[in-house]
């Protein structure tokens, strides 16, 4: 099939779920809802498999299909289509996103069948649907941006889907604003990008930037690139804008996994990957992406040692990941940050969902301290997590594992990287394990806290199908991008396919020879972290319960500080948010009403105080009235005669 | 001596002769009838005959130039085109006289007398081309106003309006008077044509001349109200019977204002000598403007507000008289003052007929907040009165605007910029006050006890006519203004 | 004189309305609007858009002595903006349906008379009748604001009057002494805005007081009130919290284009090296508008002052635009033009419906209200996506270009303009949430202020789910729109993805007269086209 | 000083210069009385101190229109005077009083 | 032409004291008084310029007739000596000496500076003459100025009649 209809017919079928949905938004029946949006996204996921296949049949180097619908903007220099590409990343996106997308809207027909609007619901998500594809399938950095905002959007909305809750319609304000600061970025970048290099489209730009970027400054390109990536921190929850994800759980939980987990929130690391080729040429710029992805990750981390709130856990850890994606951009492993981003994508939504299913069997409870001993009312939920959950601690053979010792093998060995970097993220990797470990532990197993009017019970089918698919992807989704030095020692010698994959249009930084031996060490001590922090974890929680409440008396001020989230909300509020409204009601108050008014108010005072003393001129006096006059002719005279 | 005149002559001034006559007769029938007052219809009848036939016999006149009575009197574009602004002005006047609750019905025969007469003298004065003949015409309508005013029934502030103007007056002709007799002394002769023709060589020779110059302009800057020879104008319009206040502030303008530019014909203004009052001169013009407007600013009488501003317009349609006289573009100049004259003429003469159909008492004082809710009950007549104002503050597309802009751009090619300015300063001001009738009217709930509206035909047609007339000169100004440029061409 | 009829159509309108009876006023009004709107659509035939010339020239001697005719033309810079005066007329009379209920007869010849200047004010070619029109269209406006406004309306109306006055008044001196110039350069005195382009103004860089520099900022100055950009804005919040809906709407949308027009129609083209000189510091001033309408709108409690705050900020981008000199940002301020006239008139209709219901506009009266009127709740965040320059609605377009010309303009400028991106999401999302979200509000989930008690009712806050149901049977006020409201917010709606989507649709129309605007920018001319 | 010659030989400007005093007294009367009739004993000096000077022009030049407009002069001074007292006995009749003072109510 | 002198110079004093006298007694009445014999002073002036018809005018007319009206006035008002006589105000009582002065000032600085150029004939026509060229001016060049100043009475009179019979308003109907 032409791939301009299936590139349209991947796009068009969620959009006609949107206006499905979103016509009859007062329906109550989350059946037909929902079978429509999956129906919908599953046509995109099919489109998505087609476009894979063709794209698969090309010549690596040709493999880009790329269909332009009609001329969006035109003006002056500035020509943007609205255009759509196909390639090796976008192709991964696409099929994680409709893939994962479609798992997610079967798991919502459970999820949401009590709710009051579920059609509101699908509509939303098939919106979302459609703009996240927008993103990863745009040829150019502008229809990326209307994907960049459309998700955020969609996330506005779904995030305060349940709006009659103030906190709730705050959060999704609170993701919509601190995305739009990094928006603010992002289009600060573009605009360099355009006036330096005179174009927005991708393929343009990637050919461009490498041919001038010897005999032009590179200034521009750097602060471009640092510009998007503000855009990047905000999208993807990065220091300093990451603060909104955690507020954002107050969407439905299928929401988190989907837009909060799986696809949005990776669309900074696709879009720094899908720029890598010109990336390379800012290394300053990759420093500090590369560090404010590894602060990313381990404070995430930590703040994530000490939440109670399930999915605020699985919040600061997909912080964390992505800090670890953007570790890899950092340091140039763009294959392997794509790569956790994929498999990222498939263990994340797994235990989102799979909190989902919790939260939905708890009747809403989201704290871990009101559960425990779950494994037993919820056998397959608790099946499928714990897969999530080797999965997101780095335990061979999951997928995480690959992904993740991939880019902390780059961050050592990688000319950007460092041994400090890769310090960070073992770290985090050891963090990770802990605070994983202990959601395990606090929620299936141990004893149960909860009180006797609830009962657990395992979800339908509709949910926990989509959880059985995800966590056989967390378990095999890794084996595409098997390391070399792994490769070489397992039966057939898997290559490294992902990143055979992606290499035609990625960027390469020089690497030096692979030390073998080091890799093999360092993929031991990252596991063996691993494994430590989820020992310490288990024995934390369930060998000995009170160890955690007597490490954080110890540690006072420190935990304290951690379990606030290191008080960052706090600071924004104090230094940002409020002075703010206070200043914008100095502004108004004083400026506006006390001194520009009051100018204009002046020019009318001054008038009325003229009007004034000329009414006490005007005496009544006749006098008066002729001494004027007399006055008049003297002064007239004097000055005639003076100067005549 | 041999008399030169003949015919002719008399026909010329047959637009006086019609009024003068015209205004016995209700008088002649009054004392016949044993000085009993007859319907006043029957009066106005006889006043506009007066009026009409005066005007016609005009019409003649127009597009000549001519001297009568030895060149005593001279008729050309200038005094044809004031002559009708003046007839229009009185038949207009008139007929808010008869429907005013001040000037009727006692002693309506004497006031129409005096009217027309005060008309006879207007026209002598736009006339005249000698000082004796200007000083005489401005006497007797001087007079005839003093007496018009102390005549309303109006109890205590007319008296002591005509008493004011009276005594004010008397100073400055006086003094105009002074001036005239310096001129006299230094010309050698009143002739009109003789002192323009001297006017540039005695204004840089002689000292006793620029005297006598300069007061003479003062006697006429004090009936034109120009600071610091205004301030009789507010008490005088407030206490007057609103018809009489619409004719002094048009008529005696008018007439000043036209005997003012041929003043200004002889180019005094440029003579090196005299740029010092013609500096002052915009300095009383700035002041002019700026007092009025401020003036108008916060009154609460409305009557009084539209004194202020009949200040501040006189002070714009100075601008165009400086730009006359300063040499040049004069034409500019002359032409913008004559199209102001008959538009300041068309919506202050309006808006006062408006007033005067407001005032259910001789000694109504009519406020602001007394024009509440006018646009409910009446309005046709709110909304002529809401053109006539938005013209006043010259708000296309009414005559008001045209004026301005013809005196501004006048203005602005004399390079009396800053004239211009502060034109617009003093516009921008009077924004306000104008508007606030307007507010008054469509905005404001109407008070409980609305004041009784004066309907009657007569007045409701003229004034809705005058707001018509504002509206279609707005639109279509150039035939006005060719017959305005036609009518200084010859001048000038 | 297609031309003529689309300015006149109007006047005989209103003589109509003047002599129809008072039932029929109404339809009869909307009847005749869309009569307009459909003339005006003739114009998509007449008007040639490959050309940067002015089309279908009407001129007819008017004051000949002074080279005034009159003389009117259309091209790309005029042609949406009278578009969208036809386009919004109707939309007005019927959402003015219920809001006006007192003197129809008057406010629909207001309505009419407004819209025949406002055609008049794009469609003049002749300096003087486009100041006559410029003046004229206060009038109707303040009779809209002072007639049927709020409580302060007298206040309001009478600030709007002497502020637009008071500035363009000084125009009207620098139109004069462009009168003269073209008498002295050209050799005959003209008026018409073309022979302006011809003249050589003498310029004088660093020297305030020249002659180009003084004609610009008296141009400028009538202009900037009238837009309003940032220190003599202040009229604007009070007129449009004063106004009535329809002269919300209509001042927002159309009326304030006046003043950006003329910068794209006169100040520029006229005065190209001052505009050059001096652009740096109307792109302040611009900025500065940007993020000091969106602070400030952002505390209002008020939300038609909320609106309109974030038009002083929108039109900010709009100044932006125009005097980043450059295509994008020309051609952005030209669509951000038509943004905000749909946008904004829009939300002031929404405005305007809430409070036709419930007789308040205090944001904390209201909360909860998606619950009980999800369809209000849907246009309004539609347009408040529009407002904030959401991506596929039209806002996008128009701030992208401002933004992107802007920061070609100047870096330091445009980047803090993209501030204002970030602000305004702020504000309107924090309006909306504390209006559409949360706990149902006092007049929301109660009684309101129908008469008993007043006072908010027990609906407590935080629990979501309390006053749930409770609307439709208790409070006897029906938030949600009706049929006559979905019809009037429909073809906005449209418009706002459409001019999102396809915005070579509109911009194709003005696409040679803005090129040409920005690539002869010293040197402008204009040909006239029999 | 000037010299004994000047002061002896009488001339135009020694009639000028009279007038001028006489003017201003007449002036001062106008500015200074508070008797209304007074005010116009003031205005009716002023008038004839003009006229002494036209008469004293009129002299040095040999040109009649001054004598005319002193002709005239004395009559509007006379019709002035009728104008003026009229108005003076009308006030009376309201106020039993003539003096300037009583006038102040039309102001501001 | 030393009596020529001191004739002019007597009268001028007697003049000036007498106007003084006019605008500064405080009786009205004597007021009156004093301006009768300025005027009559006056025409003293007048007759010693020549204009002997002026003169004659002047004494009838002013000393005469608008005295006796001046006087019957002042009689049926019955006034009787102000007790302050001049307005109030030092500062502006100064000003508007003050500017009186200055203008007198002027007058005469001009005077002086400006007669010198004027070419005084000495060929003053007859007396005869005068009046006859007058009255010839008066039927000629000045006949409708005449005119217009025969209206100027008869307005004055009808006027004076009209303001007198004036009751003071609508009230005073009652």
């Amino acid at each position: 099939m032409n791939h301009a209809i299936l590139i349209l017919t991947l796009l068009i079928a969620p959009l006609l779920g949107f206006a499905f949905n979103g016509l009859r938004f007062r329906s109550h029946n989350a059946y037909l809802a929902g079978s429509v949006a999956t129906a919908a996204s599953f046509i995109s996921f099919l489109c998505s498999l087609a476009l894979f296949f063709q794209l698969k049949d090309l010549p690596p180097e040709a493999r880009h299909l790329t269909s332009r619908f009609f001329d969006w903007i035109v003006v002056g220099d500035l020509r943007v289509p609205f255009g759509f590409t196909v390639d090796q990343i976008s192709a991964i996106m696409i099929l994680i996103i409709t893939g994962v997308g479609s798992l997610i809207h079967l798991f919502s027909i459970g999820y949401m069948s009590h709710d009051e609007r579920p059609s509101k619901y699908f509509a939303y998500l098939n919106l979302f649907l459609f703009n996240m594809l927008v993103l990863v399938l745009g040829d150019n950095l502008l229809i990326t941006f209307v994907g960049w905002e459309g998700v955020g959007l969609c996330s506005y909305l779904l995030i305060g889907f349940w709006f009659s809750d103030p906190a709730k319609a705050a959060a999704g304000m609170k993701a919509f604003v601190t995305n739009r600061i990094g928006d603010a970025g992002f289009l600060i970048g573009m605009f360099i990008l355009f006036f330096t290099y005179g174009t927005l489209t991708y393929s343009d730009l990637l050919q461009l930037i490498p041919q001038v970027v010897e005999s032009t400054w590179t200034g521009p390109l750097t602060l471009a690139f640092l510009f998007l990536f503000i855009g990047a921190t905000g999208k993807s929850a990065q220091i300093p804008l990451y603060v909104w994800l955690p507020d954002a759980m107050a969407g439905p939980t299928p929401v988190s996994a989907l837009i909060h987990a799986a696809t949005m929130v990776t669309a900074g690391v696709y879009l720094f990957v899908r720029l890598s080729p010109a990336l390379i040429f800012a290394p300053h710029a990759m420093e500090v992406i590369a560090w404010t992805g590894a602060a990313t990750a381990l404070v995430a981390a930590t703040i994530g040692i000490t939440q109670w709130d399930i999915k605020k856990i699985l919040a600061y850890s997909t912080v964390s990941q992505l800090g670890y994606m953007f570790l890899a951009v950092g340091v140039g492993a763009f294959g392997a940050a794509q790569f956790h981003l994929m498999t990222h994508a498939f263990f994340k939504a797994l235990m989102f969902l799979g909190s989902g299913s919790v939260i939905h069997a708890m009747h809403e409870e989201q704290d871990v301290r009101k559960m425990g001993g779950l494994r037993k009312y919820l056998p397959i939920t608790h099946f499928t997590f714990v897969l999530g959950w080797l999965a997101i601690i780095g335990i061979p053979p999951f997928a995480g594992f690959f992904s993740k010792d991939e880019i902390l093998w780059q961050a050592f060995s990688s000319p950007h990287g460092s041994k400090a970097l890769w310090f960070v993220g073992a770290l985090t990797a050891a963090c990770t394990a802990f605070y994983m470990t202990r959601l395990m532990a606090l929620t299936f197993w141990g004893k149960s806290r909860f009180g006797k009017d609830v009962h657990p019970h395992e979800s339908p089918p509709s949910m926990t199908i989509p959880l059985m698919v995800l966590g056989l992807l967390s378990v095999i989704g890794g084996w595409v991008g098997i390391p070399h030095v792994l490769g070489a020692v397992l039966p057939g010698h898997p290559s490294n396919l992902f990143e055979g994959w992606l290499k035609p249009v990625i960027g390469h930084v020089a690497h030096h020879e692979p030390n073998v031996i080091m890799e093999w060490a360092l993929m031991g001590v990252s596991v063996s972290l691993a494994g430590l922090g989820a020992w310490f974890a288990y024995h934390n929680y369930l060998v000995q319960p009170n160890l955690p409440k007597a490490v954080a008396a110890k540690l006072g001020p420190v935990y304290r500080a951690v379990a606030n989230k290191y008080y960052v909300d706090e600071f924004y509020d104090r230094f940002l948010i409020n002075p703010l409204i206070a200043t914008s009601k100095a502004i108004w108050l004083y400026i506006d009403v006390n001194v520009i008014d009051k100018v204009t108010y002046f020019a009318g005072d001054l008038v009325s105080g003229l009007a004034s003393f000329a009414k006490t001129v005007q005496n009544g006096k006749t006098q008066s009235y002729a001494l004027y006059m007399a006055l008049g002719v003297a002064i007239i005279m004097t000055f005639v005669m003076w100067r005549g | 001596m041999e008399i030169q005149f003949g015919l002719i002559d008399f026909l010329l001034v047959a637009p006086a002769v019609a009024l003068f006559v015209m205004s016995c007769v209700p008088l002649l029938i009054k004392v016949m009838r044993g000085n009993q007052e007859q319907n006043t219809m029957a009066t106005l009848v006889y006043a506009y005959t007066g009026v009409f036939a005066a005007m016609g016999f005009c019409l003649p006149t127009i597009g000549a130039t001519r001297t009568a009575f030895e060149g005593a009197l001279v008729f050309d574009g200038v005094s044809a085109f004031a002559t009708i602004v003046i007839l229009f002005c009185t038949a207009v006047a008139l007929t808010f006289a008869r429907d005013s609750q001040s000037t009727n019905p006692k002693q309506f025969t004497e006031t129409v007398f005096l009217m027309m007469n005060a008309a006879v003298g207007m026209l002598t004065m736009v006339w005249a081309n000698d000082l004796i003949i200007v000083f005489v015409g401005l006497e007797l309508f001087s007079l005839c106003l003093y007496m018009m005013i102390a005549m309303s029934l109006e109890e205590k502030v007319s008296k002591e309006a005509a008493f004011k103007y009276f005594i004010l007056g008397s100073f400055a002709s006086a003094l105009m008077l002074y001036g005239i007799s310096f001129i006299y002394g230094t010309v050698g002769s009143t002739y009109l044509p003789e002192l323009l023709s001297s006017t540039q060589n005695l204004l840089a020779t002689n000292r006793l001349f620029l005297l006598g110059f300069v007061l003479l302009i003062v006697g006429l800057l004090f009936k034109a109200a120009v600071f610091p020879f205004h301030a009789w104008a507010p008490d005088v319009y407030q206490g007057a019977p609103t018809p009489l206040t619409a004719f002094m502030a048009t008529g005696v303008k008018a007439a000043t204002l036209a005997f003012f530019l041929r003043l200004v014909a002889s180019q005094a203004f440029t003579v090196e000598r005299f740029w010092p009052f013609v500096d002052v001169m915009q300095w009383m013009i700035v002041l002019t403007i700026l007092i009025g407007n401020v003036g108008a600013f916060r009154q609460r009488s409305l009557k009084r507000m539209l004194a202020y501003s009949s200040i501040a317009h006189s002070g714009y349609v100075m601008i165009g008289m400086i730009a006359a006289g300063i040499g040049g573009a004069s034409m500019l100049g002359a032409t913008g003052v004559m199209f102001y004259i008959v538009s300041y003429a068309i919506m202050t003469i309006g808006a006062f007929g408006v007033l005067h159909m407001l005032e259910p008492r001789p000694d109504s004082d009519l406020t602001v907040e007394d024009l509440r809710g006018l646009a409910a009950r009446k309005p046709w007549l709110a909304l002529a009165l809401t053109v006539l104002l938005l013209s006043l503050t010259g708000i296309p597309p009414t005559v008001g605007f045209f004026g301005k802009f013809f005196l501004f751009s006048a203005a602005v090619k004399q390079g009396l910029i800053w004239l211009a300015v502060w034109g617009v300063i003093g516009s921008i001001i009077s924004v306000y006050y104008y508007l606030r009738p307007v507010v008054a009217m469509y905005m404001e709930e109407p008070v409980i006890a609305p004041a009784q509206v004066n309907m009657r035909p007569l007045s409701y047609f003229a004034v809705s006519f005058l707001a018509l007339l504002v509206l279609v000169f707005g639109i279509a100004s150039e035939p006005l203004y060719q017959v305005v440029l036609a009518s200084v061409a010859k001048v000038f | 004189m297609l031309l003529s009829l689309l300015i006149f159509l109007p006047v005989l309108f209103a003589l109509i309305v003047a002599m129809l009876p008072e039932k029929v006023i109404r339809p009869a009004s909307l009847l005749m609007s869309l009569l307009h709107f459909a003339l005006s659509l003739v114009l998509f035939y007449r008007f040639n858009p490959s050309s940067a010339g002015l089309q279908l020239i009407e001129k007819t001697p008017w004051l000949p002595t002074f080279g005034v005719n009159y003389f009117v033309g259309i091209d790309g810079i005029s042609f949406w903006l009278v578009i969208l005066s036809t386009f919004l007329t109707p939309l007005v009379v019927l959402g003015s349906w219920t809001a006006i209920t007192e003197k129809i007869r008057s406010f629909h010849i207001c309505l009419f008379l407004l819209s025949s200047a406002m055609i008049g004010t794009f469609l003049a070619l002749d300096a003087i009748l486009f100041y006559a029109f410029f003046e004229a269209s206060l009038i109707p406006m303040y009779f809209m604001v002072g007639v049927w406004g709020g409580a302060r309306r007298l206040y309001a109306t009478m600030k709007f009057f002497i502020y637009t006055m008071a500035g363009s008044l000084f125009m009207l001196v620098a139109i004069i002494a462009l009168i003269f110039m073209t008498q002295e350069q050209l050799g005959t005195m003209s008026a018409s805005i073309p022979d302006f382009y011809k003249l050589q103004i003498p310029f004088v860089a660093g020297d305030l007081l020249n002659t180009q520099t003084i004609l610009f900022f008296a141009f400028a100055l009538a202009f900037a009130i009238k837009v309003p950009m940032f220190p003599v804005h202040t009229w604007l919040p009070d007129a449009h919290v004063e106004a009535p809906t329809p002269g919300s709407v209509i001042l927002a949308a159309v009326m304030l284009k006046m003043g950006t027009y003329g910068f794209l129609r006169f100040v520029l083209p006229i005065f190209p090296l001052a505009a050059e000189y001096w652009a740096w510091l109307f792109m302040l001033l611009g900025v500065i508008g940007i993020i000091y309408g969106a602070l400030v709108a952002m505390v209002q409690p008020d939300i038609k002052k909320l609106v309109a705050y974030s038009s002083v900020s929108h039109m900010g981008y709009v100044m932006l635009g125009i005097f980043a000199l450059n295509i994008y940002g020309v051609t952005g301020g030209l669509y951000q033009m038509l943004n905000h006239g749909i946008s904004t008139g829009a939300l002031f209709l929404l405005v305007g419906m809430l409070y036709e219901r419930t007789h308040s506009r205090q944001i904390a009266d209201y909360g909860g209200l998606a619950k009980v009127a999800p369809i209000y709740t849907i246009a309004f965040i539609i347009v408040t996506f529009s407002s904030i320059a959401v991506p596929l609605t039209n806002g996008f377009i128009g701030e992208f270009l401002i933004l992107l010309g802007g920061f070609e303009a100047n870096k330091i400028f445009g980047g803090f303009a993209v501030l204002g991106v970030i602000l305004g999401a702020v504000y309107m999302l924090w309006a909306v949430k504390r209006i559409f979200f949360g706990a149902p509000g006092k007049l929301v989930g109660g009684g309101g202020d129908t008469g008993h008690g007043g006072h908010g009712v027990h609906a407590g806050h935080g629990h979501g789910h309390a006053a749930h149901g409770s609307h439709d049977d208790h409070s006897g006020l029906d938030l949600e729109i009706g049929a006559r409201e979905m019809f009037v917010l429909a073809p906005l709606v449209i418009l706002i993805f459409w001019m999102g989507l396809f915005p070579s649709d509109f911009l194709n129309w003005s696409k040679a007269s803005l090129d040409h605007l920005v690539q002869n920018r010293t040197n402008y001319q204009l040909n006239v086209e029999e | 000083m000037p010299s004994t010659e000047t002061i002896l030989n009488v001339g135009l400007t020694h009639y000028l210069a009279l007038s001028a005093v006489i003017f201003s007294f007449g002036m001062i009367a106008v500015l200074m009385r508070k008797n209304v009739i007074v005010m116009l004993m003031g205005v009716e000096l002023m008038l004839n101190a003009v006229n002494l000077s036209f008469i004293a022009f009129a002299k040095e030049s040999g040109n009649l229109s001054g004598h005319i407009m002193v002709f005239f002069v004395m009559t509007i001074a006379a019709a002035e005077a009728g104008v003026g007292l009229a108005l003076a006995v009308a006030i009376y009749k309201k106020f039993h009083e003539v003096n300037i003072r009583f006038f102040e109510h039309l102001r501001g | 032409m030393l009596w020529d002198a001191i004739g002019f110079y007597g009268m001028a004093l007697f003049l000036i004291f007498f106007a003084l006298k006019t605008i500064t007694v405080p009786n009205p009445i004597h007021a009156a008084l004093y301006l009768v014999l300025t005027m009559i002073g006056l025409a003293g002036m007048f007759f010693n310029l020549g204009a002997h018809f002026i003169a004659g005018v002047q004494m009838i007319v002013y000393a005469g007739a608008v005295m006796v009206l001046f006087v019957m006035v002042l009689m049926l008002f019955d006034l009787k000596a102000e007790i302050r006589s001049f307005s109030r105000g030092l500062l502006s009582g100064a000003l508007k000496i003050m500017s009186s002065a200055l203008l007198v000032g002027f007058a005469l600085g001009s005077a002086g500076s400006s007669v010198a150029i004027l070419d005084s004939s000495d060929t003053a026509p007859t007396q005869i003459d005068v009046t006859r060229q007058l009255g010839v001016l008066l039927y000629t060049k000045y006949l409708f100025a005449f005119e217009v100043l025969g209206i100027l009475l008869l307005v004055v009179a009808v006027g004076v009649v009209a303001v007198s019979r004036m009751k003071g308003g609508t009230h005073a109907q009652h």
